[in-house]
């Protein structure tokens, strides 16, 4: 009821009205283009960026040849072979796993996991002793990560289990962009595409104006899709 | 934009006494002495700015260069609002806010301030900053940045203020009226910097609602818009590489994007029959469904006929396939209203004028003919077969771009502070911590 | 069996088959880089040493060198591999590396290395002076303009771990050619870069004139620096910016076109930054920074209290957290806003961070008790806080061992802060003379360094102030007047000054009168008085006024005492100060003649003699003059002195006389 | 310090510290600013009708106010030695008058900045074994830095004019302090010296009976050093003067130590 009461006084802006609004609005197909190839470099994608640059005439604004190894490192995460990217992070600046130590936990994370998916619990259990417990030691503040990876050793399908999602492609997404991330700033190139910040911006205006006025809103990102609040 | 017609304050207000304290005082422009008794609380005197700071503004400064500090330098400055009474220093009274110069506390609604800052004296300048975005309020002394002073400020209208309590206190405020001739002390353009690269990490530190914990959205969102704009290889490589396999470009939308691009080229040829066969074939149904784009392109064709010297066929056409499809304004079959239906017979007029001219392209409604008219069609035509076939003419991308841009700029115009300082363009566009500067 | 790999691996290091050497030196550095663990396990192997062998060795081609180099560098990331590497000479050989290859990778990796070490050594261990390290620096300057991710910058910040080494090696890194590159990478887009060449030029400029002519000497690094120390990406980058512009602005000349060129324009921009930083958490020595600042500034010193800094800093010192340097910086930094300031040392109290300042008097580190030190002498200057907070805290047995560190400037802060408790008000002054400190000041005063001397005597004369005899009985007894004759006659002149003070103190009220001739065997009067003829002329006013008020307390006394005055030879010299140009050795001058004429029950003759004597040097006229003085206090004495004078002509009358004062 | 009405207010300064009695002065003040607080008794706050209507109007032509020069018997070390005359005549039946003797020492003296400090001590006060001292802060009436009105220590104008008046020699400075809100533009070349010494804390006898709640309104004679005081506390005997002259501290002359602090 709090929330008709509210209503009430609010401005109402009909479908059509706002249609109208969205219809002004230009959004010129140059800035998107721009936008997705942001993005596209920034996460490392150089083969998308590539042919995105053959189809579109967007420039990519960097040297695609520099951030081979960035994407070398990103596809080999992404395909499971966690060693092969540490390998080629250490070539690239040693610094970085040096330094980064969660970044570098959670690579070790992802290398136990992949053993774990390979099933080769042997080579998996050495490793998680060699490794991943002494840095619990080290690093207490990564102590409770450790614990829950580690839990991944004890359960028959690690699938079913409450760690499921250690397991999944995402996992592997996370981590590679993370460690994409930790490159790009030992580059001090940007690490974060601009693309996240229309969605935010997004979120946070229509959160603003929630509250003077009622309008169709977007709460599906992916989908779009308008949908006007029944305060009517 | 709302907030440039909001008068901004410019002087002292000296237009009505409110208050018989304001005899202690004389105000000449933005200049004030006190010349009162000064020997009691009960002869505190303040005055306020002519206007209050607009409510849109989101980061108003203005700032007090003291004069002198008479004989005990009891001044204060800030910010009240037009109900509190102006024989009390600001910050005694509740909805008003003050730094004081004898102690350098902040006061605000009550007689017991709170240890806030230095003191302050003759040649010291005070520079003050009323942030709507945080509402808070917050002072520097001879540039010196001293921190927020007022948290949860929120009075919509509040007036720059200034007391005083004992004689010889004298003021000489600068409200930024005239920069050229007289600039602000203090860097406000830095203030603002500040403030917004707050405002910016705040709208940034939220996360991205996702429908499942392994949803890839900005992922999904670029490949839709690839594939919406057919950049097939692109799209092909991102579901690939970012979507991990996760999406695939239909076969069924790289045909059906082809087809359309066919009609596209047909209309832009004038080849209408084409174009409404391959309409028929990609969309079926949608031409009956949609008597409006149907009639438009059958009039379009009338007219390509005339072009074509087929005067009699044409004739033919008009009578038998165009003129039916006329909507008739009742919001029938055509689904248009009255507005509509007048459209549609202005067009047909226009049409059937082309008949009266030995070259109807030179005739007054020859503009039927012209690449213009066509692809404006065209783009209709393209429009209603994605309608048609449950998509939207724009990728989710676009949509977002368009509904933030909207939501924006209904928040400006709606004035909130905040959105004053933002836009879609620069955030997309440019790296935050070099936005807006 | 892991233990088995590993040995089975170092062992390859030594293989004749250089790609299973290779294949062994990449395995190892890819175990090592970030596993403290690993690093431990190889060095118990001896892994190092073999490392470095390959560093060494001239057959050793890129690719082995390169992951050699990263390998070394890895482990000197850790303290005990740092150790094992310094053990087998690896920085030598990295630096062998750096200076001959040709190959960019080797290079790179190097450097890196190079870096590795020097971030992990506590102290600069790096001596570009010495060989073999001679050749590297122009290497390391060449790096600079790498285009390379992090090249430019480990190079910067070896060459910045260079110079603070001291002042030679910042001169050689200046003279290799540093400065230009390093200005040029400020205005990189790439943050590291800028960062790492912003702390090489503060440790370049850091103390150092030279070198920081030699940056300003480019225009532009005015104007980026101030750029940065605004829109600096974090703290940090502000804080360093800032630190070089309060190096550099030591050294600009005065005279600069638009204000910011100037030193005090530069100062005047920093100074917020500075203070705006001391509320961020930040490891850095904020505080330290701005004492530097502000320190010989009492302009400064203004700005900064207005901009709240005392506030901030007692914040910091309450934060138990705050490393000790930050905390040191922060008492160094109060010492100096205190010093002349009470307002601020209330500002202090009230923040009721005394606590902290005098359990810092004794922290096991020296640098940290010398800051607590100069922090509570500023606070004592306060007479409340002496009557009041400083009463109550045990101060004298903290300071008086701080006397003992050895350390002059240390002893001489303790001292002073003593100096200040042992004023009579002082509620610690019985704590203070419980540790014996006026035997303690009394041997100080005897010490060859000049410094000690002053305060030693300087502390005296303070307990001596409206000392209960036995408490000058005691100064007596300790202070041989052999000893005040030689002080009397130091080559310092504030030394001479403060033991006419200390004499001053030692005459006042009759009671100790008789005492104190006794102790300098009837010999003070004329020991002042020569003090005063031999330095005549350039003798400073605060000398002359202590010694007449030796005279006026001397003469406060008996008739006996009167007399022994005019005997000293000092009348003509009285009468000669009456001119002096300082209105207060004026003012000395004429309470000596007030006092000389004062006539008391029964000793009205020997008044009238003393009067006719100093009539006879022409005191009446000069009486006359002064009561036209432009100084009202000496204007207000003359006309009382002159009032008893006549009061003594109608006849000596001792009531008349009394009138004439009270 | 004063024969309190109530039994002693102040706790000794070990249990409380000088911040809490400042913090109290303070918020005191502010709340007496603000006005959230009762003001001070009626009485002692209406200013006479001559100081009220004299006072508003205010000196057209902008006047020069000159500090008074230093004076020799405020230099540290100086002792002023006297009695104070406690008069309860209003609060006992029997109306009795106590005499302490007290003596003054001058420990600090800025004229800079008009400011001098030092300790006060009072001994043979009724049932009172030991002396009770007490450390003071003086703010000298030099126009610069304080004027003739209080600007704090619940006193007001009304209370600040009563006081002086009860100076002889401030009656012909009188009609100037009023016309220009408590500054003299003639103190210069007067020779007298007007201060208001406000007890801090007690260094000795905290636990005694006596309060410092309030101040000393004090007139000195530059040449001869004898001063008189009157003590301002609305909450305690009124008309308690004080009265010292300066003690020499030679046989027969005038005696001067002196301190440096380092």
């Amino acid at each position: 009821m709090a929330r008709r009461a509210e209503a009430g006084n609010k401005k109402r802006i009909s479908a059509e009205e706002w249609q109208r609004k969205l219809r002004e609005v230009r959004v010129a197909k140059e800035d998107m283009n721009r936008v997705v190839m942001n993005f596209l470099v920034t996460e490392g994608y150089v083969d998308a960026a590539r042919v995105f640059e053959r189809e579109s005439r967007t420039a990519p604004g960097v040297d695609l040849e520099q951030i081979t190894d960035r994407m070398e490192i990103r596809k080999a995460v992404q395909s499971g072979d966690v060693e092969q990217a540490i390998e080629r992070v250490n070539d690239l600046d040693p610094e970085i796993l040096e330094q980064g130590h969660e970044l570098f936990f959670h690579l070790q994370q992802q290398r136990l996991i992949e053993l774990i998916r390979q099933g080769q619990l042997a080579e998996a259990l050495e490793y998680a002793q060699e490794y991943l417990a002494p840095r619990g030691e080290d690093h207490p503040e990564l102590l409770q990560d450790l614990e829950r990876t580690a839990a991944l050793l004890v359960f028959e399908d690690v699938g079913s289990s409450p760690l499921a999602d250690l397991m999944d492609v995402a996992q592997r997404q996370k981590t590679a962009s993370e460690l994409n991330a930790a490159i790009l700033a030992s580059q001090s190139q940007e690490a974060e595409p601009k693309l996240p910040n229309l969605l935010k911006l997004l979120m946070w205006a229509q959160k603003q104006l929630d509250e003077k006025a009622v309008y169709p809103r977007v709460d599906n990102l992916v989908t779009a899709e308008l949908h006007v609040d029944g305060g009517n | 934009m709302a907030a440039r017609q909001q008068p901004v304050p410019s002087s002292w207000d000296m237009s009505s006494v409110r208050s018989p304290a304001q005899r202690y005082l004389s105000v000449d422009g933005c200049r004030v002495k006190y010349i009162g008794p000064g020997s009691a609380d009960r002869d505190a005197a303040a005055v306020r700015a002519n206007h209050p700071v607009p409510s849109d503004c989101p980061i108003y400064y203005f700032e007090v260069e003291v004069v002198s500090r008479g004989r005990d330098g009891f001044i204060g400055i800030g910010f009240s609002t037009a109900e509190v009474k102006l024989d009390r220093l600001p910050g005694w009274e509740p909805h008003s806010y003050g730094y004081h110069g004898d102690d350098g506390h902040a006061f605000s609604g009550r007689g017991t301030g709170k240890a806030y800052g230095p003191h302050y004296t003759t040649g010291d300048w005070i520079g003050v900053v009323l942030n709507r975005i945080e509402q808070t309020i917050s002072f520097t002394k001879k540039g010196f940045e001293l921190g927020v002073a007022f948290e949860g400020v929120s009075e919509d209208r509040l007036f720059p203020s200034v007391g005083f309590r004992t004689p010889d206190e004298e003021i000489v405020a600068n409200f930024g009226c005239d920069l050229a001739t007289r600039p602000f002390k203090g860097d406000v353009e830095w203030l603002k910097q500040e403030a917004l690269q707050r405002l910016y990490s705040s709208i940034l530190a939220a996360p991205i609602p996702r429908a499942g914990k392994d949803q890839n959205v900005t992922g999904e969102l670029v490949f839709g818009y690839l594939q919406h704009h057919g950049y097939w290889d692109t799209a092909a490589a991102v579901a690939r590489d970012v979507l991990g396999g996760a999406a695939a470009v239909s076969q069924q939308d790289v045909q059906n994007m082809q087809v359309r691009q066919q009609i596209d080229e047909r209309v832009q040829a004038g080849d209408i029959d084409a174009a409404l066969a391959l309409t028929e074939q990609v969309a079926p149904g949608l031409l009956a469904g949609n008597p409006h784009i149907h009639f438009r392109l059958q009039c379009q064709k009338f007219a390509e006929m005339i072009k074509a010297g087929l005067v009699a066929d044409a004739i033919d056409h008009g009578r038998s396939h165009v003129v039916p499809l006329v909507s008739n304004g009742s919001g029938g079959g055509g689904g248009g209203s009255a507005a509509a239906a007048a459209a549609e017979r202005e067009l047909l007029e226009d049409a059937t004028a082309l008949l009266a001219y030995e070259d109807p392209t030179t005739g007054p409604t020859g503009y039927m003919l012209l690449p213009g008219h066509r692809s404006e069609l065209a783009a209709a035509l393209n429009r209603a077969i994605l309608a048609h076939s449950g998509r939207s003419e724009d990728s989710a991308l676009e949509c977002l771009t368009r509904q933030a841009t909207a939501v924006l700029q209904e928040l400006k115009r709606g004035g909130n502070p905040a959105s004053q300082m933002l836009d879609v363009q620069t955030l997309l566009l440019e790296a935050p911590d070099t936005a807006g500067g | 069996m892991a233990e088995v790999a590993r040995q089975q691996l170092v062992d390859r290091l030594q293989s004749d088959d250089s790609a299973s050497r290779l294949q062994a030196l990449r395995c190892i550095k890819n175990c090592v880089i970030g596993n403290r663990r690993q690093k431990q396990h190889y060095i118990h192997l001896d892994a190092v040493k073999l490392l470095v062998a390959v560093l060494a060795s001239p057959t050793a081609d890129a690719a082995q060198l390169v992951q050699a180099a990263a390998a070394v560098g890895s482990f000197a990331a850790s303290k005990e591999g740092l150790l094992s590497v310094i053990h087998h000479r690896g920085l030598l050989h990295l630096l062998k590396v750096l200076q001959s290859s040709e190959d960019v990778k080797v290079v790179e990796a190097a450097v890196r290395a190079v870096k590795s070490v020097c971030r992990t050594a506590d102290e600069p261990i790096l001596d570009v002076l010495s060989p073999p390290s001679l050749g590297v620096l122009p290497r390391l300057v060449s790096l600079l303009a790498s285009p390379t991710s992090n090249v430019a910058e480990s190079s910067a910040a070896v060459l910045a771990c260079c110079c603070d080494r001291g002042r030679e090696q910042q001169n050689a890194v200046a003279v290799a050619g540093a400065v230009q590159p390093l200005v040029a990478l400020l205005a990189s887009q790439q943050h590291s870069k800028q960062e790492a060449a912003l702390a090489a030029l503060a440790a370049l400029s850091s103390g150092n004139a030279a070198t920081s002519e030699d940056i300003l000497e480019h225009a532009s690094v005015l104007s980026s620096l101030l750029g940065a120390i605004k829109r600096g990406r974090s703290p940090h980058t502000r804080f360093v910016a800032a630190v070089c512009l309060v190096n550099l602005s030591q050294h600009i000349p005065a005279l600069g076109q638009e204000e910011l060129s100037t030193p005090q324009g530069l100062q005047q921009a920093v100074l917020p930054v500075l203070v705006q930083l001391l509320d961020a958490d930040m490891a850095e020595n904020v505080p330290g920074a701005l004492c530097q600042l502000v320190e010989h500034s009492a302009e400064l010193q203004l700005a900064a209290a207005d901009a709240d800094a005392v506030a901030k800093l007692c914040a910091i010192l309450r934060q138990q957290w705050r490393a000790p340097p930050v905390v040191e910086g922060a008492l160094r930094c109060l010492a100096a806003l205190c010093s002349k300031r009470e307002e601020q040392r209330r500002q202090v109290v009230d923040a009721r961070v005394l606590p902290v300042v005098v359990a810092a008097l004794s922290h096991q580190s020296l640098p940290m008790r010398a800051a607590a030190c100069m922090c509570m002498r500023s606070l004592s200057r306060s007479t409340k806080l002496l009557r009041g907070h400083l009463g109550d805290v045990q101060l004298a047995a903290p300071l008086l061992a701080l006397v003992d560190e050895g350390d002059t400037e240390v002893a001489a802060q303790a001292m002073g802060t003593l100096t200040n408790l042992a004023v009579d008000f002082s509620a610690v002054k019985e704590q203070l003379l419980a540790h014996d400190g006026v035997a303690r000041f009394a041997a100080l005063a005897d010490s060859m360094q000049p410094v000690l001397r002053l305060h030693g005597v300087w502390g005296l004369s303070s307990v001596a102030y409206m000392a209960a005899p036995e408490v000058k009985q005691s100064i007596a007894h300790h202070l041989p007047w052999s000893s005040v004759v030689a002080l009397l006659e130091d080559s310092e002149p504030e030394v001479r000054e403060k033991v006419m003070l200390l004499l001053r103190n030692m005459l006042h009220s009759e009671r100790n009168i008789e005492a104190v001739l006794t102790w300098s065997c009837n010999a003070l009067l004329e020991a002042a008085r020569d003090v005063l003829q031999r330095s005549e002329g350039q003798a400073a006013a605060e000398l002359k006024h202590h010694a007449l008020y030796v005279v006026v307390n001397m003469a406060s006394s008996t008739a006996a005492h009167k007399e022994a005055v005019m005997q000293s030879g000092w009348p003509p010299l009285l009468v000669q100060q009456l001119r002096d140009e300082n209105e207060q050795v004026r003012e000395a001058a004429v309470w000596a003649i007030i006092n000389l004429t004062w006539s008391r029950d029964g000793d009205a003759e020997e008044t009238a003699v003393r009067v006719q004597q100093l009539r006879l040097l022409g005191v009446e006229e000069e009486l006359r003059r002064l009561e036209q003085d432009e100084c009202i206090a000496v204007k207000e004495r003359a006309s009382t002195a002159l009032d008893q004078l006549r009061a003594l002509e109608g006849g000596g009358d001792d009531d008349v006389a009394m009138e004439a004062v009270v | 310090m004063t024969a309190s009405l109530r039994s002693a207010a102040e706790a000794p300064r070990s249990t409380q510290p000088l911040r809490g009695q400042q913090q109290a002065a303070d918020i005191n003040r502010r709340q007496r600013l603000s006005g959230a607080a009762s003001p001070p008794a009626g009485d002692t706050c209406t200013e006479p009708a001559t100081a009220t209507c004299e006072v508003v109007q205010c000196p057209s032509t902008p006047v020069r106010y000159f500090s008074p020069p230093p004076c020799a018997f405020l230099r540290p070390g100086q002792v002023f030695a006297g009695r104070q005359r406690v008069a309860h005549s209003s609060h006992s039946p029997a109306p009795k008058q106590e005499n302490w003797s007290v003596s003054a020492t001058i420990t600090q003296y800025d004229p800079a900045s008009g400011y001098v400090a030092g300790c006060m001590e009072a001994s043979h006060v009724p049932d009172m074994p030991s002396p009770v001292t007490t450390f003071f802060e003086g703010e000298i009436i030099d126009n610069q830095h304080n004027t003739f009105f209080t600007a704090d220590w619940e006193a007001c104008p009304g209370t600040d004019i009563l006081h002086w008046r009860k100076f002889e020699p401030f009656r012909e400075l009188y009609a100037e302090v009023v016309r220009h809100h408590g500054r003299c533009p003639s103190l210069a070349s007067h020779p007298y010296v007007y201060m208001r010494w406000k007890e801090q804390f007690f260094v000795q006898g905290s636990e005694c009976h006596l309060t410092i709640q309030g101040f000393y309104y004090l007139c000195m004679n530059r040449v001869t050093g004898a001063m008189t005081g009157f003590y301002f506390d609305p909450s305690s005997s009124p008309d308690q003067k004080l009265e010292m002259s300066a003690v020499r501290a030679g046989l027969a002359g005038f005696a001067f130590p002196h301190y440096e602090l380092a």
